[in-house]
């Protein structure tokens, strides 16, 4: 430490999220020499992300709205202890217009966009407006929002069924409903209205052209204070279940140069439109050959480790360095695939939340494999977050190397006490679509996942052996039990092997 | 003794025998070596069948284990030879009507269907948010709606019964 | 696996290794559709690389020479799975030409040079007559061996003091002494030769000139069947304790691309002038814009991530691939910065090995950091084999953000059981001459190691607290605690918190 | 009650109090406000001292704990003012003599000296091989070697006494 450090670029960091990307978010920060802080509610007091920090503060009770959403306690703690910025994360608060323009009030540098790009790029009828003037090509659908029933089913059949529901305020895949027949639509709408008054407090829904084989893939911007946009490429992230992302990979398989080039440009004119700083994300539904726009999320997204791992950039440290006035990096060359997975605790079959405490955990490592993981044992999966609990991400010399690579790292990943997603993404991973790059968002729809009758046999084996085991144990302790309450196999071979350890 | 497991509809049998140190399991006209071994707390295993090596997680359950293995989490029945013999004397059709459950805490935001409502299989009866996400839940067969036990805007605990459907005495044509 | 897969370049791989290298080897072997056999003396029974593998077989007690350096045992599985290929790691066998010899008469084709390569190479005194005559700069000393005390005291006054005095048959560090001074070479070469016996079964040992301010700086090559001996740049090795590495870095910090690619050039010289294949390492010491050729390793070097990292290579993958006779791939452009530490079971001031069982494990994760590790909960540390347990290796976009990196990622790490030598590198990373770039071997020799001021006050704190709050428990449950035995404070604090969790 | 810690030589005297929900900490002139939770199995804490974060592991030890914190493994002294009265009125100077011990099972390869011997401090005194390496023990202080309980070629255990070395009675000059 004797030798002269450059003063670090903020002082102290507070951030505002919690779980892998708190980690993520507090790893840089480290690296680059600034303090953090990390708020945290109840149900999150023994969590990684307030463990790693150099100071942690309490912000109230499990449910978001009593502690991530509270912006008023957050920029207490950060008043308390003199943060000079805020790292929001992604979800929470970190595209919420209110939060940017209280950091703003408050002297705190906000590392992410102006609360004007938030409020713009965060409605999605705006959104549409400024994108269409900026010349982005859009999905044909209502630029405005229709209440009215007799109009929205006009405006839909004149669209063309499918059709989907989108909430102006939603994004990351929730908020959303597609509509196949007229019959469904006036139901769906109202669902998608409650859902969306639930998730975000505001019940505004649009309509819009379903693109059938659709392709879900996104560029990555990066803009300065300068008025300097650059874009890191694009990210494929067709790999979804219930709308929800669970692959993601870069580059696109399918993606030709000229397009990639088209794409970013376009999402660089839009981050221009709306003075944008930071980083962003500009999504676009790709279907043969034509590229339309979805929205723009103005905050890190999840998957931004395979942008990083091609480019062999850090784009947390590029957005503290452009908040803190620094001027935007020019990309390096990409090189390689990288694919990342999402560990939920879910169950594979269901995609229903699984819940429970994390008993036993081993991650894959090893060449290619970055982990950013909230797992801990101990830990306790509640129902009061989102289900995603780590990312594997991959990178390797080519995609057929980095299929490879993922598969071989999720065969590793050991995470016990809930159920994950894991299974469903070697599924993925190994089925025809995905291997030849020739899949849309409905390839997990039609997955039909099968586990592998080895698999079946040996777990068969295994627990009949263990019964086995169990009666053999209590039959050569039977002697030494003698008195007291009967013990059951279980308990018996529990504790018998805890002395021996190998059973032969 | 043999031992009965019973896996996704599949019964399989086995029989485990001693013979000069080494550790044999019969299953059909198959023998295996099998070499287990308990990793740190005794909820893991190393099994080796023939050299063939299974790093696995056995979590012991009434009437059988939760067994992980590869990525997989999977519920086997496992029976010995007399407790198959009893459960056979016993087993008469003790199936019960079909039970919707709440599979996480949440809140009931839809409840689609009234007692003496005819359901079709796979028909949307209850709506649970939990997690931010709306669960639709549905029938897994058809019948009729005997119990609703929830009402909207309901808070439910993991594992509730919500409605219950008793199944159609014969088979409709 | 309905997309038909190309036929893997070998059926079956047996690893004939331990550890974390073992592991390493059978993910590229996985990745690559390889299937492969475990070996494992009692003491490996659960390690992680016989659990992991396809198949695993037990070779024997846990001594190595009755275990893993059992040739005819190794052999025996590889015809029993019906191996086709044999990867021998580092270590053990790895430099064995017995082994090598085996394998080829068995027809099982060894992933490693020839029987001959390894024989010239491994024999220190051979090597340096064939680095000689390849045009390979030596360091001053003999090229024979001199048992004579009275004639090697002469010709080390030759020399010139200090001198280092090298087995034969030694390698990574291993068999080094250095004499200072006359009077104490010929005890010193008595240890040596004793130590050499004991590690090596060969108690030859050499003479040579001790460079001083040395760096230990080493090239990685890859050579296929067809004569093609491509490099992969250097790793700089300076940073060690007992002659042992601890940390390496590649590119080195004061290396010219002039001198890179003089010394690049030397060691393909010298693969070639003995018909090498597959992956080797020429260690060269630096000196002064000078360097020297010290030893070539005839296998895979444990720091060899360092090099993957910054190639984006993976080298056990080109390893078995030119052991099936394919073309050495050329090398990509390296980029970034890479770092490896070591994580050895030792005390940190001490460097003794630190023996225990594992009960608590957390590695570090996020960007530019991979993880190769042998570690698991329950693993039982054992004097048996060599305390390295797991490597931190970390890549970021220059050497001052590597540092960062590498640093954070070890503040991360947490192996509780057994001591480890974390905090020694911590403190070499921190150190004016590794930030400098301007170290040598003798780095970690006059590191003064502190413990920070806020670390000692905190544990102070914190096992006051722990007291503290065991008395206060008790005192709030000796009502309920009755009758029966007394129970400690430290017995009561843990019940209770068991039960509770949080303590206010 | 007071509670003293030892650690690399220096006393520490701390002060705990509960003052309105709150857990606070005196040591000297300054309060620091305490929140100490358990994560897991009971050995692993985060303290929060004045919100700045402490992620450490504990183990309890007769008189006091081996605390990890950062990379360092720290072994502290603990005392309560009763057990520090008690320990100051036995506490004569009970130091025996030095002790020469095994730090982990290996082989005697060297003894380099003799009961009776005069030792320099540092000195090496034995050889013992472990892990493939030859560690020297040294002596940690001068003084005469009062007892060899090894010999060259035998198997030690762990923490096994190799040899003792008596302190000169007076400081030399």
């Amino acid at each position: 430490m004797t030798a002269a450090p450059k003063p670090p670029l903020f002082r102290r960091l507070l951030v505002a999220n919690r779980g892998e990307i708190a980690l993520r978010v507090m790893r840089t920060a480290q690296e680059l020499g600034i303090e953090t802080v990390a708020v945290y509610s109840d149900a999150d007091r023994n969590a990684l992300h307030v463990r790693r920090a150099t100071h942690s503060a309490r912000l109230g009770p499990p449910p978001p709205a009593e502690s991530y959403l509270r912006v008023d306690k957050i920029l207490e703690v950060a008043a308390q202890f003199e943060c000079d910025a805020v790292h929001p994360g992604y979800g929470f608060l970190s595209e919420k217009e209110e939060f940017a323009q209280a950091c703003a009030d408050a002297e705190i540098a906000l590392i992410g966009p102006s609360p004007n790009a938030i409020r713009l790029m965060g409605d999605k009828v705006a959104a549409r407006r400024v994108a269409d003037e900026a010349g982005v090509p859009l999905v044909p659908g209502l630029k405005d929002e229709v209440k009215d029933p007799a109009e929205l089913a006009g405006k839909a059949k004149e669209i063309g069924f499918p059709v989907m529901l989108k909430a102006a305020a939603g994004g990351g895949g929730k908020g959303i409903r597609i509509v196949e027949r007229e019959a469904d639509l006036i139901p769906a709408m109202e669902m998608a209205r409650n859902e969306a008054r639930g998730a975000f407090g505001d019940d505004r829904v649009y309509l819009e052209k379903y693109v059938e084989q659709p392709r879900h893939v996104e560029i990555q911007i990066m803009a300065d204070s300068h008025g300097k946009v650059v874009h890191y490429g694009e990210r494929e992230c067709s790999v979804q279940r219930r709308h929800q992302k669970l692959v993601e990979e870069s580059p696109c398989a399918v993606l030709t140069p000229e397009l990639r080039a088209e794409m970013g440009e376009a999402a660089c004119r839009l981050a221009a439109a709306v003075d944008y700083r930071g980083a962003g994300t500009v999504e676009f539904l790709y279907s043969k050959g034509q590229f339309y726009f979805l929205e723009m999320n103005t905050r890190l997204q999840v998957e931004h480790p395979v942008t990083e791992m091609c480019y062999g950039v850090d784009l947390v440290r590029e957005q503290i360095r452009v908040a803190a006035g620094l001027e935007a990096m020019d990309p390096p060359t990409p090189h390689g695939h990288a694919i990342e997975v999402r560990i939920n605790a879910e169950e594979p079959d269901t995609f229903f939340p699984s819940l429970g405490t994390i008993s036993r955990l081993n991650m894959p490592g090893g060449p290619g494999v970055r982990i950013d993981s909230a797992l801990y044992r101990g830990l306790e999966v509640t129902p009061h977050y989102d289900s995603m609990l780590a990312k594997v991400v991959v990178h390797a010399g080519d995609r057929e190397q980095a299929i490879a690579r993922a598969t071989r790292a999720l065969r590793e990943l050991r995470v016990i006490g809930v159920s994950t997603s894991a299974p469903v993404a070697i599924a993925a991973l190994a089925s025809d679509p995905f291997r030849t790059g020739d899949y849309d968002t409905s390839l997990l729809q039609h997955q039909q996942r099968q586990v592998p009758e080895e698999v079946l046999e040996v777990a068969s084996l295994a627990a009949a052996v263990a019964k086995f085991r169990g009666a053999e144990r209590l039959g050569n302790a039977s002697a030494a039990a003698a008195a007291g309450t009967p013990l059951s196999p279980w308990t018996m071979i529990d504790r018998l092997e805890r002395l021996g350890g190998r059973l032969r | 003794m043999n031992y009965f497991t019973r896996l996704d509809g599949v019964e399989r049998e086995f029989r485990f025998e001693r013979r000069g140190g080494q550790l044999l399991a019969h299953c059909g006209d198959r023998t295996h070596v099998l070499e287990l071994s308990m990793v740190g707390d005794g909820t893991a295993f190393s099994l080796l069948i023939d050299g063939r090596s299974h790093d696995l997680v056995l979590e012991l359950e009434d009437g059988g284990s939760v067994v992980q293995l590869r990525g997989e989490r999977l519920r086997v029945e496992v029976l010995d030879e007399r407790e198959r013999a009893a459960a056979a004397v016993a087993g008469s059709r003790a199936a019960g009507p079909q039970q919707i459950c709440a599979v996480m805490p949440g809140v009931v935001v839809e409840v689609n269907v009234a007692a003496g409502d005819q359901v079709e299989e796979g028909q949307t009866v209850v709506v649970l948010e939990a997690m931010k996400m709306q669960n639709p839940l549905q029938a897994e067969g058809p019948g009729v709606v005997s119990k609703v036990a929830v009402s909207k805007g309901q808070a439910v605990a993991g594992g509730e019964v919500l409605l219950e459907i008793e199944a159609p005495d014969e088979e409709p044509a």
